[in-house]
């Protein structure tokens, strides 16, 4: 679909200001968390998405940081993107909620997110189905035997 | 009711119709008073009245050569606040539009970042002419109640403007009740004190060009 | 009934993971601005709750509140009516109906004596024994009153039942009231808007889930992760506002360039709300984006504020008669003091001829 | 032996409806009583305020049908002001409300009404892969694979096995009146949760032109939305200000996502279910009067003969003829209070037309709490409206009716479909079925239409004319002294109006005639009944008094919305001090 008007607009609207240097703003406190995280090992998390950034001040910032060697996809409670960025230890951690839209953004600054980690409560309930399923297959194979 | 409400409504109706009624009765009283003309015949080559009167009003927007040095920063200092707050009154959107509202008067008015910076500037010239007042021996004998209630009601609309504009101290809607409390107390005093000279100061200065005129004084 | 399971026990049985728990409370998080690392704590929390007992009463209300809570994109409703909350009494849900209905929230109240929430909706006829709304018979009041009971909390969704709304707007016919001028003795937290931001109600339930606390509130009882600024503050038109360029109009050239909306009525700068931050429907816009002035429907009383398009510093009332009558007073006023004044002059001017006549 | 069964609260509504029901000992339902029992008095509340600004107050009538109640209020205005507004802001509030007819009716099918229909428990026992080729055998629709229903038995399995029922708890699962076999009923769930994640990107709509849903933004004189042609208006940011090339493709997305589920999934699922319980075609109409006020409104201006729904009146189930309805007509529109706590100062046996209407509270029921209703007294607030002196229908089921006896191709075609497809004769649409049938038939109609609107809006655009408003009658300064106006519009409940004086710039009077109010209302002075006391007294048995799902079925087939029915006034202010219950 096109709505491209015979004339532009008399009144065009002055350029608005796409960039408006969030994205400086962030990157610098994503420098200053990274430094002490390597020499603290206190993780950070940055959330973007409340911040008055424009659409062109997160691509600004998503290019910037670029992407590393590792990218992650989960899909529990919707698609979920995450990846470490050119700088080891900051991770570009973005959701997706109803209908494929964007839901949180962040940028942690960790060995790896905290979501992409299993958690020890799942890890124990994964145990007892592993167990089951164990258990389930020697009486089939007994059975078939 | 809130703050707001109460700012908004009942008190500055109250406030407008005792401005408006006290503003009238002074000018209507003062221009259908008696008028004490000058008994004596005018001198020969005297100016007609009403010549007299006008210049008896712009003569006086300037100090006499002997007092200029003296006198002006009371000079430079007034102009300074007097157009301040005619910018600020007269030219930001929000008051053009309770001007609109009560008289149907509409005009453009200047950026609201400007009438910030005018605002602080006002603000500044008036604390100025209180420090002068304070420090000077002879204003501190001729200053009068009136003079600083006066100064207090014009200063409070100003600071507590920039506040509600700035968000400074509370909540907006609180700073804005105030902003508008602090200009019902000045319409309310405006009648009955010296604020009144914003009327009368064309009628007493002209009056005193008459006067003089009669008498072949220069002004 | 059995014994109920935690959610974090409801997820193993699904085979899904606490993934799905720590992203729904990063979103909850973000959407509160919470503290970094909050959204672990409250992951832990949400496991290990059971899933909360929410009554949810409609009283003077349009609806709009519930239609609004289906409009959540994130957390959706039905994430959270089928996974983290139990919702035992909804009107306009609810399967049972009648007498069925009335016992689920009965059974409800007993059965979670002290831990149940109750939601209200709609403003508490309060006059003539608040015969002006029933259901089943018995007075909005007196379920209102009777609900609360053996409640943990109450939350008073949209306007009508944080600030009376609509039905107390002059004159108040049936004597609506808000919920907490009738329940005094249990914490309330009121989420005002007409509707409400769907994401302020859920948000705000997911967070008394997994804390089991109130969010901090405003002297409204707002939570101020929603309520904490005004439109005006977060409006991507203010800096239209601070270079003075206003809409005039509707449709006119400054309406088209997204010009500032105050002349036209705009009550964004004394409404507390987050409709310019998180944005209606899923971000699509909000009522200024979409070129008509915030109405300040989450303030109280905003009905009577002297009307949607009068400009916020305008005098709330219509004072032309009234000035017109004081500046006629002032002039009779006025014209008798001189009058006075004249008589009292030619009475003295008079008296010094009488006398110097006299002397001669 | 005469039996009463009270229905108190009659849920999956909106407002509050209390349903009162004499039954013969073998459960048939001899006749029955409707009342509202909420009233808020907004059109007392309305008095003295500014026109321009009463959308806002009629819109909050009613949240679920949340447009309805702002469009008839600024058509009342602008038909009092004679006031014409721009050609696109038709087009944009024909796609407003086209958008909230299919919202509400998918809505009150799967949200409100599916549960009399279908078993949630007995959708435990479905077995998924069967439910898969029930499902592909009825619609392409794409989730239908047997992973899909397994998901969501497993959901509500263990929703169920968690012990605590929710909304599902009370209901009358289990109830012989419950015909699906368990792979509809699990079709239905899952479409039921389908249903509440597609509504919400229909109500974007509203968001994009209105600024939110629910209660988006309307104008008199227009939309409050402009519209930009300009290319920088699309790049987000402080541009972003208006109605712009970003926002019409999604408004086009939108109505691509609603046909597709209205043809998908509404109304497959509608002939399915209606399938197994074709009994249901045979009882529930009652009054056999049906009217309409007509709506969509094909260009500007004010010429009721180019509108997609026509405006009329059927009488005694005669299709082959329709009357004329004349809203300024006093003869012809009269609200009655002899069974409503109303007092009119005539007196009660009188008819008052909504310009000369009064709204004085006078409340002569029991004292709450109580057990019964006195139906000899008033007993609602609802008041009783009459067309011409009689009890008419209003709703879905009148709007097709109309389109079907004024000749409309597509609906005849669609009617003739779904009654082939149940092997049903036309007669069988005078019924419970025939109501809900008819909602979705014209959901579809309606939808099909909401991609021209949306065409002709570009195409305007394109050719230059972006007006939305007409600012020309904006000043109160312009306005006559006194000036009377009807705005009417079919809301997706039924033939709406409301009626304004406007007198030195303010309301002097304002009354709002609603379609519950002519559905749900109480007994006039003849005692003729209302359109749901008629119904239910047409050939209803309660198999079990105390689960009397029948008789939510016929209710909900309505789909009330009572707080819109409520009166909504007053044009003597007061409320009477006479409150003769204490």
């Amino acid at each position: 679909m096109t709505l491209a008007p015979a004339s532009s607009h008399p009144h065009a609207p002055r350029e608005a200001p796409a960039l408006t240097g969030m994205a400086d703003a962030v990157l610098a406190e994503v420098a200053a968390r990274l430094e002490d995280y390597a020499e603290t090992g206190r993780a950070a998390t940055i959330e973007l998405t409340a911040m008055p950034l424009t659409t062109e001040d997160r691509a600004e910032l998503e290019a910037w940081l670029g992407r590393g060697e590792v990218a992650v996809t989960i899909e529990s409670a919707g698609h979920s993107e995450i990846w470490e960025t050119r700088f080891s230890g900051v991770w570009f951690v973005r959701h997706f909620g109803e209908g494929d839209r964007i839901a949180t953004e962040s940028i942690e600054i960790a060995d790896a997110p905290l979501i992409v980690r299993s958690h020890p409560a799942d890890m124990r309930a994964a145990a007892r189905r592993l167990a089951a399923l164990c258990a389930d297959q020697s009486t089939r194979t007994r059975r078939d035997a | 009711m809130t703050l707001l409400d109460f700012a908004r409504g009942p008190a500055l109706q109250a406030a407008l119709i005792i401005f408006v009624l006290g503003a009238v009765w002074r000018i209507v009283g003062a221009l259908t008073a008696p008028w004490r003309l000058v008994p004596a015949n005018p001198r020969e080559g005297a100016l007609s009245p009403a010549v007299a009167a006008l210049k008896g009003v712009f003569v006086k927007m300037w100090p006499h050569k002997p007092f200029q040095q003296a006198g002006l920063f009371t000079f430079v200092n007034g102009y300074v606040f007097h157009f301040g707050l005619a910018i600020v009154v007269l030219l930001f959107t929000p008051h053009i539009l309770f001007i609109k509202g009560l008289t149907g008067l509409n005009w453009p008015g200047l950026p609201s970042n400007l009438i910030y910076m005018v605002a602080v500037i006002t603000g500044a010239s008036l604390i100025a002419g209180l420090v002068h007042r304070l420090r000077s021996p002879v204003l501190q004998l001729i200053s009068r109640n009136d003079d600083y209630l006066s100064w207090l009601l014009t200063f409070l609309p100003v600071v507590t403007g920039l506040l509600a504009t700035s968000h400074l101290g509370a909540r907006y809607e609180t700073l804005l009740a105030l902003h508008i409390l602090s200009i019902c107390a000045f319409l309310i005093w405006f009648p009955f004190g010296k604020l009144m000279h914003a009327f009368l100061f064309v009628f007493s200065r002209g009056m005193t060009g008459v006067r003089m005129g009669q008498r072949g004084a220069e002004l | 009934m059995q014994r109920s399971q935690t959610l974090g026990e409801i997820l193993d049985s699904r085979g899904v993971s606490r993934r799905a728990f720590l992203k729904y409370a990063s979103y909850v998080s973000a959407l509160m601005a919470l503290p970094a690392g909050s959204a672990a704590a409250m992951a832990e929390g949400l496991a290990a709750a059971r899933r909360q007992s929410v009554i949810w009463l409609s009283f003077q209300e349009c609806t709009g509140c519930t239609e609004s809570l289906t409009r959540s994109f994130s957390p959706t409703l039905e994430s959270l009516i089928f996974d983290f909350i139990s919702l035992d009494y909804h009107h306009t849900l609810q399967a049972a109906s009648g007498e069925a209905a009335e016992k689920a929230r009965e059974t409800a109240m007993a059965e979670n004596k002290g831990k149940y929430i109750v939601v209200v909706d709609g403003a508490v006829s309060t006059k003539d024994g608040g015969l002006y709304s029933t259901i089943a018979g018995v007075a909005n009041v007196d379920m209102l009153r009777a609900s609360v009971k053996d409640a943990l909390a109450v939350i008073a969704v949209g306007t009508c039942a944080a600030f009376g709304g609509i039905p107390k707007a002059r004159p108040n016919p049936t004597g609506a009231a808000p919920v907490d001028e009738i329940v005094t003795d249990k914490p309330v937290i009121n989420i005002p808007g007409c509707p409400p931001i769907p994401e302020a109600m859920a948000g705000v339930i997911s967070y008394l889930v997994s804390f089991g606390k109130l969010p901090e509130l405003d002297d409204l009882r707002r939570p101020k992760a929603f309520f904490g600024e005004t439109i005006h503050d977060r409006c991507y038109r203010r800096p239209f506002y601070e270079r003075g360029l206003f809409a005039d109009g509707f449709d006119d050239a400054g309406a088209r360039q997204g010009y500032c909306l105050y002349k036209v009525g705009c009550k964004g700068p004394v409404t507390y709300n987050s409709c310019a931050t998180l944005k209606w429907n899923g971000g699509v816009s909000f009522p200024i984006q979409s070129g008509h002035g915030c109405l300040g429907c989450s303030e109280p009383d905003f009905w009577d504020q002297g009307g949607f398009y009068r400009p916020l510093s305008t005098s709330l009332r219509d004072l032309g008669p009234a000035l017109a009558g004081a500046a006629v007073a002032g002039a009779a006023l006025g014209a008798g003091a001189a009058w006075a004044s004249r008589r009292h002059q030619a009475a003295y001017v008079k008296e010094q001829a009488a006398s110097e006549g006299g002397k001669k | 032996m005469t039996q009463r069964i009270v229905v108190d609260p009659i849920t999956r509504i909106e407002g509050h409806l209390r349903i009162e029901a004499e039954t013969e000992s073998d459960g048939t339902i001899k006749a029955a009583y409707s009342s509202g029992t909420m009233v808020r008095g907004i059109e007392i509340i309305l008095r003295g305020r500014d026109p321009r600004e009463a959308w806002g107050f009629a819109q909050r009538i009613c949240g679920v049908c949340t447009l309805v109640h702002g469009v008839a209020s600024v058509r009342a205005v602008e038909n009092a002001l004679k006031y014409d507004i721009p050609a696109n802001a038709n087009l944009i509030r024909n796609l407003m409300i086209s958008a909230q007819y299919v919202h509400d009716h998918v809505m009150h099918f799967y949200h409100l009404h599916a549960l009399d229909w279908v078993d949630v428990v007995s959708a435990l026992k479905a077995d998924p892969a069967a439910t898969s080729t029930l499902a592909q055998s009825i619609s392409s629709y794409a989730k239908s694979s047997p992973g899909y229903f397994a998901d969501v038995q497993k959901r509500l399995k263990t929703f169920v096995d968690a012990g605590q029922l929710g909304i599902f708890a009370g209901g009358f699962w289990g109830h012989p009146a419950y015909k699906l076999p368990p792979e509809a009923n699990l079709m239905a769930v899952a479409h039921y949760l389908e249903a509440l994640a597609w509504q919400r990107d229909v109500a974007r709509l509203h968001a994009i032109f209105g600024g939110k849903n629910p209660h988006p933004n309307f104008l008199v004189g227009g939309a409050p939305t402009p519209l930009s042609t300009d290319p920088h208006s699309s790049a987000g940011g402080a541009a972003a200000t208006t109605l712009n090339i970003v926002a019409l493709s999604e408004v086009h997305d939108i109505i691509g996502r609603i046909t597709a589920f209205v043809d998908q999934v509404y109304v497959p699922d509608t002939l399915a279910i209606a399938g197994f319980y074709k009994d249901w075609f045979a009882r529930g109409e009652g009054l056999g009067n049906f009217m309409t006020f007509g709506d969509f409104p094909l260009d500007g201006s004010a010429d009721t003969t180019k509108r997609l729904l026509p405006a009329g009146v059927i009488l005694n189930r005669d299709l082959s003829h329709i009357e004329p309805v004349d809203l300024n007509d006093p003869g012809q529109i009269q609200e009655f209070v002899s069974h409503s706590w109303y007092e009119y100062s005539g007196g009660k046996a009188k008819g008052l037309h909504p310009y000369d209407g009064e709204t004085a509270f006078a409340y002569d029921g029991p004292k709450p709490p109580y057990d019964h209703l006195d139906m000899d007294k008033g007993y609602s607030w609802l008041k009783s409206p009459r067309w011409r002196g009689k009890a008419m229908e209003v709703g879905p089921l009148a709007r097709v009716l109309m389109l079907y006896a004024s000749g409309h191709a597509q609906t005849k075609e669609l009617a003739g479909y779904a009654l082939k497809k149940l092997d049903l004769p036309i007669e069988a649409m005078f019924s419970t079925l025939g109501r809900t049938a008819a909602r979705t038939l014209e959901t579809k109609i309606i939808g099909d239409q909401m991609k021209g609107w949306l065409d002709t809006l570009v195409a305007n655009i394109r050719n230059g004319e972006t007006a939305v408003h007409n600012p020309a009658k904006w000043d109160p300064s312009t306005w006559p002294t006194e000036a009377r106006g009807v705005g009417f519009m079919e809301a997706p409940r039924g033939a709406l109006a409301h009626w304004i004086v406007i007198r030195d710039g303010k309301i002097a009077n304002y009354q709002a005639v609603v379609p519950s109010t002519w559905n749900a209302g109480p007994r006039d002075p003849q005692n003729q009944p209302g359109a749901y006391e008629a119904a239910l007294a047409d050939r209803h048995k309660l198999e079990i008094p105390s689960q009397p799902l029948e008789i939510q079925r016929t209710i909900h087939s309505f789909d009330p919305c009572i707080a819109c029915a409520v009166h909504v006034a007053d044009p003597n202010g007061v409320e009477l001090s006479q409150i003769r219950v204490f």
